[in-house]
């Protein structure tokens, strides 16, 4: 796990740095420069959307920064939440008068910063709402579903949130379509071998060779069960079968998926893995409307992967479908 | 006896000069189910924190703002972040003081534990940093001068531990982990009692006996 | 370095079906559906353009294959040449009466597979052209350039003979293109860590922890030295040294740049190497006209990054900006 | 005492029987400087070609194409398509001949030999497989029976091993480690050794030691 990098002082910004240079599209403000926002000005009128999260998971959360997509991302550190200061940042720069939609991932120190950070725009005159990813199925029980963590899933409500926005809807439907692509979205992942921080010597957490870390989120916390790997096969039907086990309110056969690497394992390992979970899908009955497989949503170079599923309806497949621009991600 | 910015200016410093062991123990604490970064969080707010020397002519709340404002700049994480909300909220309260009495600092307390109840969604008995936050707010009611503050505040965290040790805890990840976090200390509720220790001084730690 | 496959011996076949599932764009065809072609036939009398070489090196080279880029690919097995029957499959589907550029890797095998192919192919009436990317300035010296290996640097031939022969231009011409790209392309590259074969017990080769393995080849080839990992900007300084050690026929200070990870290399630190790769161009006062930074051509899981220069004169220029469209890369 | 297409298929039989340590043994020789998989390939391309039996009216030419043909769609090596090679063009050069006179033998190596030079690029002297094909070429001409035949290849095999073993290779990604390749034989060359005892089967080779 030797790293491409010249000091863990300077990891998040010299990343960021070449993440801008390399797509000119995106730009990085703020009073730390830890905002990265559109290059392009954004129409005005249009509800904003800032996101934020701890660094290391790219292209989440700031490579999503794009047109029907996000206005203004803060990063934070790596594996920790943007500061509230930065959050504050990105609010003020996803603006443009008609509000701004926080669309972050449930982790306490995030949302509490964006709570912060919210009421501090507030005094400036800027409404916002704050909607959290809770999609990883894997981080509580389906009684304590609002508990649960933001994993990959985060992707499906950027879309739709993004879309709606784009289309020119205000502040409450942009929320509202945020939080439908939020309660729709389930996902389960697993590790195979660890990351490091940059500067530590050692991995923060072990995931024994040969193992699979069932449910293993994207910072290392523990997972559900961990077992010697058998097949692709096996844990793409434990898998879908986890991520079945809920059934979602209105009932949806017709979902999103995406297959998506933790960092290491490398594309054709996941498309093996997606094939197996196609099939399991089939098995259930689900059709599949839209497919993802890459590294979207990574931990560095953790080995493993996370599989997605949206329960669409009409409205999210809408929203899914429309044209958006990034430098990870283009939808046309 | 009362509590001036200049004096929480150098309870700062204390802790400041003691960082390192504290910052190895909690990150150790904060790796059997977290991410194990309690301590380097923490260690960062102190080090922004103690960069901060308060105005002479500032009241102790803007000394406090001035802290949040530098702390809410530093870091992310959860602690991090109910601490700059206590700072805050102390800060709102005491905008107007020169100093704190000493009979004053258990309200504060309450005013923080309030405030970090109120941004965490997180009650009593989680067993987090709120729990030792409750405990200090009991234990130094009536506290009759700045020594006998400080004794009733060690043995506060002291006891908080105690009494959290052995149940689950109850907030983020470490919930669907319950049974594996009994017999260990919570992280945040282990770095109030390192802070309070070390900004006690050593000769009013010297009695006590977090180790 | 556990793998999330079935078996060693279906690993291929099930990420060629699970990449076409993932992508309607690609099809599989051939007598062992080893060829991956566009699922949208292409404009006839367009000039096919075939590539092909091992697998494990996603996306390269069967991902490339779209409008624009290529029109079909030979898969052979893990860093293993397509056979000549799957190479003579992939030419009878590139072809629509005008020839086909067959635009591959400098590797004995594959080379000699092509020729074998087109040879055959001749006797059924298809012209074709054999083109072999030569970048990697590691394999060979300068006098014996003609010997190197095609590393991540083919995908700007692809992509300018590509834009050619979407272009009209007759067999010859795209040809010539390619050659051209190819003359002006070089790779550097470096392995932080292995990669593991699917079904064997340990990595063919090793690369000790801490250490960088400068100029190692894609399939584990021995590099020219090895040492200690310093710093980013160390290692990116002495590539891009090595990069400009030759100079191109016509003086060219402009280039388009490639920043690639083997694998396992996560974009934050591919990001970090970009931002000092960039400085010691400039430095060198060569000015950078497009850029990618990404996963593009992969050992699998091996750590490590390459970093490609195309030194452009207008023509390249242009076709490089001409659009086109892959699963892995889109150009608009 | 003439070779025909069963008697090619026999030896592709006891070749087949005894590939696993042959395998192993050339896969650990690739290892050294190329990429570790000659020994793979090999047992793939002989597992191929051991499924084909000849037709019992084919030709030896016929056979040796279908042999080509089947090949031709199991291996992507540059050792393995350089065999397909030479199987084409010694298969057309017998393609009217029931079998092949041991004396014709040489002549067909030198076929193999000028297609394999043909296809690859390479001459003699580069320390490869066509090193080891010159010298059966010459060893091999003049034979007068199916046993001769046999020790002289099986002397050839090894004494172009021992030619070049000390030399640097010039193929490939070794070329820039030619110092390392030095002392050590080439995977293709040991390869031919391999095949040439196992054909000759265990009487013949009894005489002969390439281990
Ligand atoms: N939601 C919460 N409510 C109350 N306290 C919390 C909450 N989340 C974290 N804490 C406290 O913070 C400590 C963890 O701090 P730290 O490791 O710095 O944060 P993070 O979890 O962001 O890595 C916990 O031990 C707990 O005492
Ligand atoms: N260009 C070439 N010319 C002649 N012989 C070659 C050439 N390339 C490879 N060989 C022979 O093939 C052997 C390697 O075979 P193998 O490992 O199966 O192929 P690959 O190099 O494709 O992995 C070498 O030892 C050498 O004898
Ligand atoms: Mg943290
Ligand atoms: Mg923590
Ligand atoms: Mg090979
Ligand atoms: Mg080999």
């Amino acid at each position: 796990m030797t790293k491409i990098i010249n000091a863990p002082g300077t990891y998040v910004d010299e990343s960021l740095e070449g993440l801008c240079l390399a797509h000119p599209s995106l730009k990085l403000v703020g009073d730390e420069c830890r905002v990265v926002v559109r290059s392009r000005p954004k129409s005005a009128g249009k509800v904003g959307i800032a996101s934020g999260g701890g660094f290391g998971h790219l292209p989440l959360f700031c490579g999503y920064v794009g047109p029907g997509l996000l206005d203004a991302c803060a990063v934070g550190n790596v594996f920790e939440g943007p500061t509230v200061g930065t959050s504050l940042d990105s609010i003020l720069n996803a603006d443009t008068g008609a509000g701004v939609l926080c669309l972050i991932g449930n982790y306490g120190g995030d949302r509490m910063n964006f709570e912060m950070a919210a009421s501090m725009a507030e005094d400036d005159g800027i409404r916002s709402e704050l909607v959290l990813g809770t999609d990883d199925v894997a981080s509580a029980t389906e009684e304590e579903k609002d508990k649960r963590r933001g994993v990959a899933g985060l992707l499906f409500a950027y879309k739709c949130a993004g879309a709606a926005a784009e289309e020119g809807r205000d502040l409450a439907e942009v929320a509202r379509i945020a939080r439908k692509a939020v309660d729709r979205t389930r996902t389960i992942g697993f590790a195979l071998a660890p990351c490091l921080m940059p500067g530590r010597d050692a991995p923060a957490f072990e995931v024994a060779p040969g193992t699979v870390e069932f449910g293993m989120g994207i910072h290392g916390e523990p997972g559900l069960w961990r077992k010697p790997f058998s097949s692709a096969e096996a844990l793409a039907e434990e898998m879908v079968d986890k991520l079945l086990a809920e059934k979602v309110s209105e009932t949806s056969s017709r979902v999103a998926l995406l297959v998506n690497s933790l960092g290491a394992s490398p594309y054709e390992e996941l498309f093996i893995l997606h094939r197996s979970v196609r099939a399991h899908l089939a098995d259930h009955g689900i059709e599949i409307a839209r497919v993802m497989v890459g590294p979207f949503v990574t931990s560095m170079e953790m080995a493993g992967a996370s599989v997605s599923l949206c329960f669409l309806d009409e409205e999210l497949e809408t929203m899914l479908a429309a044209p958006a621009q990034c430098p990870f991600w283009a939808v046309s | 006896m009362a509590i001036s910015a200049k004096d929480i200016s150098a309870a700062i410093a204390r802790i400041q000069a003691g960082i390192e062991p504290v910052e190895r123990r909690l990150n150790a604490a904060d790796s059997r189910l977290g991410d194990g970064d309690t301590g380097t969080m923490l260690a960062r707010l102190i080090g922004v924190m103690s960069s901060q020397s308060p105005d002479p002519s500032a009241s102790v709340g803007a000394y406090l703002s001035q802290l949040a404002k530098a702390a809410a700049r530093s870091t992310g994480s959860s602690f991090g972040t109910l601490i700059i909300a206590a700072l805050m909220a102390t800060g709102r309260e005491t905008k107007e003081r020169d100093s704190i009495a000493v009979d004053d600092v258990a309200d504060l307390l309450g005013v923080a534990r309030r405030e970090m109840t109120a941004r965490s969604g997180t009650g009593e008995g989680s067993k987090t940093v709120i729990d030792s936050l409750a405990r200090l707010e009991a234990e130094t009611r009536g506290a009759g001068s700045r020594a006998d503050l400080a004794q009733r505040a060690l043995a506060a965290v002291d006891a908080a531990l105690d009494d959290f040790r052995d149940l689950p805890c109850r907030v983020g990840r470490a919930r669907i982990h319950e049974a594996s976090s009994i017999g260990h200390d919570d992280p945040g509720m282990l770095a109030v009692a390192l802070l309070v220790r070390a900004a006690a001084g050593p000769k009013a730690a010297a009695d006590t006996d977090i180790e």
